[in-house]
């Protein structure tokens, strides 16, 4: 188990500066809350809708570089793409993780350098988290009120 | 009073495994042993000669089965000082905590009652009793800490003061701080405010690593875990009174723990078989036997004095690392040998993957701690812990790797 | 679609044993059977390789035991046609009929419901409900048997006309009587009877002999042992539909079946985690694993016909003994390979006692069904039950010992 | 292990000929029911005490061989001592049964035959069974009424 295999470059430079990462979103719709009992990470994910597109997304918490990195990745991904599609490439992008080749791997941006993490199970959750914020937050706003907040845990 | 390490090493298959060509330096014996080879052909001899049932059969193979797994329970009641009508053979621990919460706890109290733990017990510890507080309505008071580290012992009176504490569950030892607690104190405390109360005591983590004297301290339940002793997995036991096991009612009842069967009803088989229904573990038992019978042999006063000097030195390197906190006391005689740390700036994760990468176990997460990790303010810690098979050339490699991650983690 | 089982033989250490100087023949696989060098070997590369504990380690050793264990587990889910999210590994079957009755029954039944069961249950599928029932106030029903030892399903239907049947615990086999009961047909009287019924089956005696498709057999519960199919002691299962699970309260609780816990209380894991607390059988259910290759390698249709026909010229051998008399189903594809018998005049003790003299084990005793044995009016009965390493030439020396204890024991 | 280890000649002359094996006993003042859950044994004695002797013992019930001979040869050896002795002498054959050399072998009478028995520890409970159940007959009948039933499982 080398660390080369598992912490890419660009990986380690979404870690070091991550996107899109604050406390809180102005005019936020959803706000769910993530946390991954197993490693004790936690995350805090804000996603503003406009015209049923992802007008922004901001993510916040404790977590280790893997998790950090893939949830700052994920939020240059998805912002701007609307919310079907921000959908259909988490469920790509968790695909990837348990192994398989990603169907859409040019649309998944930096996040194609997380393809190495599904060889390392333990850290397969911790990829996948911000993943699985975004994509409750999403289905929270289109289930739910124009604005609520959801706690839930992977 | 010490024994050879480079040669007990040997004994351990696994440890002489190459990671990436690195050397195996394996420090989590606090989530599980290593186990030697001596237990390993306990079990093969059981299976591979007196492979049977116990208890029942009238055949050679079934007597010496029979024998190897009361011999083990003999053994284990010697080891710990109690008497084998007391030992009760269980999976693990957590089965043995859950055995006191149903067979006791849930039986004897009920809304108006108070259940005393403290706030660095592992949910075997805790979340039976709160389960069971949440199912029947009693109370559930938590010990606080002391800033570093030990169970607030004033707080303590003040929380049994009123005389509605029935119950005290506490570890013997912190997995996590390596806080050894005052546990004949506490119960003393708990004791004074209520002499009916009953004590239980999760001794998972005192068990493998000093001496043990279950008459001694005093307690009216024990539970220890094989496979962090040297022994397998798969077997543990509750350690209790055997006149108090008489007056319980069974938790898993089935066959082997019955003296007979009605159509609608049943009376019990005499303590402590009353409470091991089905097959027992019988290969496990052999091989925790075995394990036994080496701790006895190395001397557990010399394990103690083995693990208190590697202490030392463990919380001496770990000191020497720029940005490392360690968590829990630092008197290497007040606690056991599993060490908490943080590296500031670094996930525990990712502390944990760079040792990992350069063979060094260690553990990393909350060491199913949770109520202690909040306490603590985290959310994780990275853990490293010794054993009989550790020794002065393990630390190079774990200060080496916590000083890789902090230069490849920088931010 | 026969196998080869002197070379099988081979692989089972055991049986190479002598006794006395008489090959040992092994006829108690019904009680616990043999274990093959394949598993010995999958649990020792375990622990010489891969040593650690399961799920949190971010150490490669980790990852190895993990995966073992989560792919032992999908394996026997693969094995019994099953959801691996439904599988849930116990110490033993016992572990998982208390599962089921800590878990659902005494969460569901109180006073004027009923739970059925029968008059062939082992122990470990009886007193689970029984105790509940003596603490719960619900009624116990037991459907009885036939002159030759079926299920009687007129008296079960009249048993639950009532409607009040919400529970019904049915063996799969007997380990006495041999008996394969129609647990579908059952099921669907009861369930005709009270649709939302939930259905338990003890497998223990089934899954060994012959293909169990639990998504078949519409069960909600099945209770399985690993120690009678080849594998380990300290292991079992219980297999269920994982959305019941899912509703379910736990039963053991601690570490690893927990989300997150608080100091008054927690949310549990998925499943089938959530029911599976503290360090599990890591090694028992790699050596599970094994087992199950094993059995599928020889293909459960051989296995179920090779018993057919070894059982058929076990009822021929016995048959043919003046003053032994057989209790079951004398049709061999009407039952499975435990056969209990009778001696006149010469109490099971000291049949079983000659025939261990002579290298032949067999148990005897009331085989954990008091209840069947009061029906049958008996004490104890003498029990020969094979498996894969058996042949017809295991027959002669039962035969001949059996003459030799009707000449010792004649009054 | 051999047939003629356990069984001597002694045992089954016991066994196809029992002594004081009978289902009443005249004026009984104890009745005790012993059974042994493992082998599914029953046995049921029946004392009378005249003078603080063991005036008349009888056994009856379902057992394997060594459990009816050793019942028989027990009732032999305890009937017409006092209470204190036959207790003694019990303990004196459950201390053989666990191994130890007798004490008093000569007044155990043919119980001695059994000796070898406690090399076949799943057989020593079928050779104590008789001897627990005179002791819980005595004991009761010491403690209890001039007559009564007790209904005791070992
Ligand atoms: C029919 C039946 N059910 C349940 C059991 C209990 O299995 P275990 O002892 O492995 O829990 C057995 C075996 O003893 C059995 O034969
Ligand atoms: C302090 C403590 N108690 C209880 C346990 C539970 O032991 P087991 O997982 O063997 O049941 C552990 C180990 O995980 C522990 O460290």
């Amino acid at each position: 188990m080398s660390m080369e295999d598992l912490y890419q470059e660009i990986i380690l430079d979404h870690y070091r500066k991550p996107h899109n990462r604050a406390p809180s979103l102005e005019d936020e719709d959803v706000h769910v809350h993530h946390s991954n009992p197993l490693c004790g990470d936690e995350m805090d994910l804000r996603l503003r809708v406009v015209d049923d597109r992802v007008d922004a997304v901001v993510f916040d918490g404790e977590g280790c570089s893997i998790s950090q990195a893939s949830a700052s990745a994920m939020s240059d991904v998805v912002t701007g793409r609307d919310l079907k599609d921000a959908l259909d490439l988490a469920e790509d992008f968790r695909k990837m993780m348990h192994g398989d080749e990603p169907a859409r791997a040019d649309d998944l941006g930096d996040g194609i350098a997380f393809q190495g993490v599904a060889k390392f199970p333990v850290r397969v959750k911790c990829a996948l988290l911000g993943w699985m914020a975004v994509r409750d937050a999403i289905e929270s706003y289109e289930q739910g009120a124009s604005a609520h907040t959801v706690t839930h845990e992977e | 009073m010490t024994f050879d390490v480079p040669t007990l090493r040997k004994e351990f298959p696994t440890l002489s495994r190459e990671l990436d060509g690195q050397r195996l330096v394996y420090l989590d014996s606090a989530a599980s042993s290593q186990t030697p080879r001596v237990v390993l052909d306990a079990m093969d001899r059981y299976y591979s000669w007196s492979r049977s049932n116990v208890h029942r059969g009238v055949y050679q193979l079934a007597e010496e089965a029979t024998d190897l797994y009361e011999g083990a329970r003999a053994k284990l009641a010697a080891f710990v000082d109690a008497d084998p009508r007391g030992v009760v053979f269980t999976k693990n621990a957590t089965e043995a905590c859950n055995l006191v919460a149903y067979s006791w706890v849930r039986r004897h109290l009920g809304e108006g009652d108070a259940l005393l733990t403290t706030m660095m017990e592992h949910h075997a510890n805790h979340v039976p009793f709160t389960f069971a507080a949440r199912d029947l309505g009693f109370e559930v008071r938590n010990v606080p800490l002391t800033e570093d580290g030990q169970l607030d012992l004033d707080a303590a009176r003040e929380l049994v003061a009123d005389g509605r504490v029935r119950f005290l569950a506490v570890g013997h030892v912190s997995n996590v701080l390596g806080t050894i607690n005052d546990v004949g104190e506490l119960s003393r405390i708990v004791r004074d405010a209520h002499p009916e109360a009953k004590v239980h005591v999760d001794g998972t983590q005192a068990v493998p690593h000093m001496p043990v004297s279950f008459r001694e301290l005093g307690a009216d339940f024990y539970a220890i875990t094989g496979h962090k002793m040297l022994g397998p997995t798969g077997i543990g036991a509750l350690i209790a009174r055997p006149e108090l096991l008489d007056e319980m009612e069974p938790f898993l009842t089935g066959g082997d723990m019955i003296r007979d069967v009605t159509l609608d009803g049943a009376t019990w088989n005499d303590v402590p078989h009353k409470f091991e229904a089905g097959t027992p573990m019988i290969a496990e038992a052999a091989g925790l036997g075995a394990a036994v019978d080496l701790l006895t042999e190395l001397d557990m006063h010399a394990v103690r004095a083995h693990e208190v000097s590697l202490t030392t030195r463990m919380l001496e390197a770990l000191s020497s690392v720029d940005d490392v906190t360690i968590h829990g006391p630092l008197d290497p005689t007040l606690r056991g040998c599993a060490v908490s740390f943080a590296v500031d700036g670094v996930h525990p994760h990712d502390v944990g993957a760079m040792l990992g990468s350069k063979g060094v176990c260690v553990r990393v997460g909350h060491h199913c701690t949770k109520p202690l990790m909040r306490c603590l303010g985290l959310n994780a810690t990275a853990r490293a812990s010794t054993y009989v098979y550790n020794d002065v050339d393990d630390l190079a490699p774990l200060v080496d790797g916590i000083e890789a991650a902090r230069r490849f983690f920088a931010r």
